[in-house]
């Protein structure tokens, strides 16, 4: 059976025969390249349209269903319709910092690609510190919003900017302290190691209700950090017209819209790594019969189901809630979820030591 | 931008809200001088679609200034030209058919339905959850059907005339009717789940935007706005018209005076405009539904005046007549110009994110505003 | 207690969102429940009820024959000068000169649809038609003559 | 409070108002200069209670204008119509925005549509019209436009 650890190996092997050590290097690196670009094109274009369709039967439409078979080719046409548009930039704005925004918010978007596992052995950089790594990158992404609103000249963009400046500092906290629950259960930062230790079974299983907890947390605190609705504050559609990017038009919104989608896939492939075993098949404990029929399901399957579940999960949350106010939603961090938190990866720590989970 | 800041000593900017903005529903204009989050103060401008109505109609005859008045509150539609009716036939004075009454009563409650419908998706939306708009919209078509069905327009109708109405009733208006309010009480639950009971939204709305009872009366406001703060100003109840004083409804009171009132007291209106077609559908006299008019109709030397409850507020005609077929001056009281007055009281002190969800259970409509 | 109210907010809080989610899950897994009409492709199939008010026609029989006499009670009701009427005068077989209507102008980018017209008219000769799909390219053309060319009115009309 | 009753109570207190006879609600004629005290005590008066001014508006006569406040009490739920006659050249009325809030914006609409001067308003500005508006003011009766009204 193939898989894409056997492709890349077979690519590996075919490259240094052929190549010098440097030269096969080099390739992969473009090949790698190549790939992670038309993996963000691609997951742009599948959330966008996945999102329209979950929105639509939420609202009892029908969705798109006029571009391609069954509406498929729509978020193609959109790209169309915003590669034409002329990319304006306001006369009042910061031209250099207006432009970088985008930029930037994608290369964090890209860079974050980097850790994750998409399936058994087949990961482009099996980092040592890899939740490290991506906790901390993915704050990095309030730096665009944060000169996209300055540097807009506009005062829906600043105040959708320091709106978000203030949600994405709060819920960092959050969301770093359910990530630590899985690495003190687990005892290491390498996602790989991570995914390793529930061959036996998934940490929201294995882990009790304090990982329950830690999970719901977590899906609360990434969708914050998203600016997905509920949380969706530094956009805010009636409030702030579009928040940050008010004055984006042509390609330069669409990096947003883009890195917006790939943030939430990679949050959701973190969270279903961390939590719902990332490629790692469902186990239950040493039950080889049943565990052996579930390894016949390819694990980027695994991966790319349990991550779009996730997904769905948070688009889910998109249409159903009313958004919250600034100020509440401050609270929700700093009086709920954080003290929670802590209580809870106190618990987990205790449960860690004793050796109480499965 | 930043000069602009940094030249004001308390930090307050200025924030234009609109003409064109998603959370005014239409052109209104809010100036917002705000200080971080916090709103100093709300200045409305109007006038974007302001059509002067008011002077139109002094050039229309009693027959046809009715239609105008559909334009102005255009959810409540029918009840505005109800209004121009009553007001019509109080200087006429003719008396109308009690199948005519009934008629009028039932599309009256239907629109309210209607309008408290859209009202309701669309403060969902203000405050950022999506899916109730359409929710709301599929109840609201079945009332539309049934509009277009008798009336022959679904929003803008003009089936009130002078005298009764324009066409009897179509022959599935009572069964369309019935199935409307089947459907209705087997998604109303749903409004509940959705929106109500959410704490994120109950969260949003209480205590926000308080209005106390005093306020409510001296701005001059009406409707489930001042309903919401306890201030019983319901005209089908005070001033009964046609034949709501035979009727059994209730006039919906909340005390708290915030925005989560002015909510419950427009989702609860629903019900009881339920409760009054439930009484009358089934009980529509047989008879005329137009009275005999002349063919012109002149309205005698004076002054008339009628309040009707519109699903915004009190609203009012004010015909002065000099004795012509023409009205020498027109003016409409409008609901929703009174309670925009209020915003700036009400919006003082809280955040940006509240003032959305004001204007949103004010329930305003911009040409009801401009005229 | 503190602990037993912040754990009993936390937990109705939740619940309350539970109810919401479980609300649109149902939607969003129960397509039958979806009530959309995709408009042009349903043309065919679409049912307007009879009393739809789309614009002004002229009722004409198999003989080509109208009831208007040109009574211009309909350009009176009229609100906002929808409707104009040229009238001409016909001679009668008798060699009477009789009133008819030469043309009746219907502005139809002016029309309202109030229906005030229709009621107005003493001997029926106009109707609100169902068509509904209005627009065109050139302002001009929806300044139309209701009445078919070489039309006349019905014996015994007056 | 029957009609007749108000209206003895209302000329105890103002022994200057004249009544006018017709219209289904009673109604007063106030000179211009008595106005605002009247209102006060319309207002404040414990048997008269007339706090919700539900519609002001102004008519012009041609030859005067006529200032028209409807008034009601959610109290004793009955109605008094006042009317006060102003000049045709600079009309002026004291305003009663102080005493029903509701009035500040009612007055702003009759001051840029009938060019009615309202003393001591607190924001006496345009509030329908566009900024910058000259000329007469729309709903006077001798107004013309020619550009954009349409006679039929």
């Amino acid at each position: 059976m193939w898989s894409f650890s056997k492709i890349s190996k077979l690519i590996d092997s075919w490259l240094s025969v052929n190549f010098s050590s440097t030269w096969t290097m080099v390739i992969e690196m473009v090949i790698a390249g190549i790939a992670v670009i038309t993996l963000f094109a691609l997951l742009g274009l599948v959330l966008v349209l996945m999102e329209r369709r979950v929105a639509a039967w939420i609202q009892i439409r029908l969705g798109p269903n006029r571009v391609g078979p069954g509406g498929m080719l729509q978020s193609l046409a959109d790209t169309l319709k915003l590669l034409v548009k002329e990319g304006m930039t306001p006369d009042g704005a910061d031209k250099f910092l207006f432009n970088l925004a985008p930029f930037i918010a994608m290369i964090v978007a890209m860079l974050l690609m980097a850790p994750i596992a998409f399936a058994s052995n087949f990961q482009l950089w099996d980092l040592n510190i890899g939740v490290l790594y991506v906790t901390a990158i993915s704050s990095l992404m309030v730096i665009s919003i944060l000169m996209a609103g300055w540097a807009s000249n506009n005062k829906y963009s600043l105040m959708g900017a320091m709106r978000s400046g203030a949600q994405i500092v709060s819920y960092e906290l959050s969301a770093g302290l359910s990530i630590m629950s899985i690495v003190v259960l687990s005892g290491s930062l390498n996602l790989n190691e991570i995914i390793q230790s529930q061959a036996d079974g998934w940490w929201l299983f294995k882990g009790h209700i304090p990982v329950v907890i830690a999970f719901i947390i977590f899906i609360i605190a990434v969708t914050a950090e998203t600016n997905r609705a509920p949380f969706d504050l530094a956009e805010a559609e009636s409030e702030l017209t579009a928040g940050f990017h008010t004055e984006y038009s042509g390609m330069k919104f669409a990096l947003f819209f883009l890195a917006e989608y790939i943030n939430v896939f990679i949050v959701c492939a973190i969270g279903a790594t961390l939590f719902l075993g990332g490629w790692m098949p469902f186990h239950i404990g040493h039950w080889q019969a049943f565990n052996h029929v579930m390894d016949f399901i390819p694990s980027s399957i695994w991966f790319f189901g349990k991550t779009f579940f996730l997904i769905f999960l948070i688009m889910w949350f998109r249409w159903t809630f009313p958004r919250l106010r600034i100020d509440q939603l401050l609270d929700l961090e700093w009086k709920y979820l954080l003290p929670i938190s802590m209580f809870n990866i106190l618990l987990i720590t205790l449960m860690a030591i004793l050796g109480w989970h499965f | 931008m930043v000069e602009e800041i940094a030249s004001t000593a308390d930090g307050n900017i200025i924030l234009n809200l609109g003409p064109q903005h998603p959370a005014t529903h239409g052109v209104l204009h809010l100036v917002i001088t705000i200080n971080g989050e916090t709103i100093q103060k709300v200045e409305p401008h109007l006038g974007y679609i302001h059509r002067s109505i008011e002077k139109m109609c002094e050039s229309l005859t009693y027959r046809q200034f009715i239609y105008v008045t559909s334009r102005m509150d255009y959810l409540s539609s029918h009840i505005n030209n109800h209004a121009c009716a009553l007001c019509v036939e109080k200087g006429l004075q003719i008396e109308i058919p009690s199948r005519s009454q009934v008629i009028r009563v039932l599309m009256d409650e239907l629109t309210r339905i209607a309008s408290h419908e859209l009202w309701w998706g669309a403060m969902a939306m203000d405050l950022g959850a999506f899916t109730p708009f359409f929710h709301a919209f599929r109840e609201r078509e079945a009332i539309n059907d049934i509009m277009e069905e008798t009336c022959g327009a679904r929003l803008t109708m003009n089936y009130m005339v002078p005298g009764g109405v324009m066409q009897d009733i179509h022959p599935n208006f009572q069964r369309r009717v019935k199935e409307f309010i089947t459907l209705f009480k087997s998604k109303v639950s749903e409004y509940n789940e959705l929106v109500t009971g959410n704490i994120i939204f109950q969260n949003r709305m209480k205590g926000v935007g308080n209005l106390s009872a005093a306020d409510a009366i001296s701005f001059g406001c009406t409707g489930p706005t001042a309903r919401g703060s306890g201030v019983s100003c319901d005209i089908r109840k005070l001033y009964p018209y046609e034949i709501y004083e035979k009727l059994d409804f209730e006039e919906i009171l909340e005390s708290d005076g915030d925005s989560f009132a002015r909510y419950m007291v427009r989702v609860r209106e629903m019900s009881q405009s339920i409760s009054i077609i439930e009484q009358l559908i089934d009980n529509i006299p047989e008879g005329d539904f137009q009275a005999k008019t002349k063919a012109v109709l002149k309205l005698p030397k004076g002054e008339f005046y009628q309040r009707v409850e519109t699903a915004r507020g009190d609203f009012g005609v004010y015909i002065v007549s000099e004795g012509g077929t023409t009205p020498y001056r027109i003016k409409y009281r409008s609901p929703g110009f009174s309670n925009l007055s209020a915003l700036d009281h009400m919006a003082r002190g809280s955040k940006l994110g509240d003032l959305v969800a004001m204007m949103g259970t004010l329930d305003l409509v911009i040409p009801d505003i401009d005229r | 207690m503190f602990i037993l109210k912040y754990i009993k907010e936390v937990y109705n809080g939740l619940k309350s969102l539970v109810v919401g989610l479980r609300r649109t899950l149902y939607y969003f897994s129960h397509h039958k429940e979806i009530i959309t009409q995709q408009y042009p492709d349903n043309r065919d199939t679409l049912v307007f009820p009879d009393r739809f008010k789309g614009e002004v026609v002229m009722l004409h029989d198999d003989n080509n024959e109208h009831a208007c006499t040109g009574c211009t009670a309909c350009e009176l009701a009229c609100p906002n000068a929808t409707i104009k009427i040229i009238t001409k005068f016909d001679i009668t077989p008798e060699g009477k000169k009789k009133k008819a209507i030469d043309k009746f102008v219907y502005h139809l980018e002016l029309c309202t649809m109030c229906n005030l017209c229709v009621v107005a008219c003493p001997t029926n000769a106009i109707k609100m038609a169902q068509t509904f799909e209005h627009s065109v390219f050139n302002r001009a053309e929806l300044t139309k003559v209701l009445n078919k060319p070489a039309s006349k009115i019905r014996e015994g009309v007056e | 409070m029957t009609i007749e009753a108000l209206k003895e109570k209302i000329t105890a207190l103002f022994p200057a108002v004249t009544f006018e006879e017709g219209g289904q609600w009673p109604t007063v004629l106030v000179e211009p200069t008595d106005w605002h005290r009247m209102a006060g005590i319309l207002r404040q008066n414990d048997a008269l209670y007339f706090d919700y001014l539900f519609c002001l508006t102004c008519i012009d006569w041609k030859t005067h204008l006529t200032m028209v406040y409807h008034l009601d009490s959610t109290k004793y739920r009955h109605n008094l119509v006042v009317k006060v006659n102003l000049l045709k050249m600079n009309p002026a009325v004291e305003t009663v925005s102080d005493i029903w809030q509701t009035a500040n914006f009612h007055e702003r609409e009759v001051y840029e549509m009938f060019g009615v001067n309202f003393l001591h308003h607190p924001d006496l500005r345009l509030l329908i019209l566009p900024d910058g508006w000259e000329g007469k003011h729309p709903l006077l009766k001798d107004f013309e436009d020619p550009i954009n009204m349409i006679k039929l």
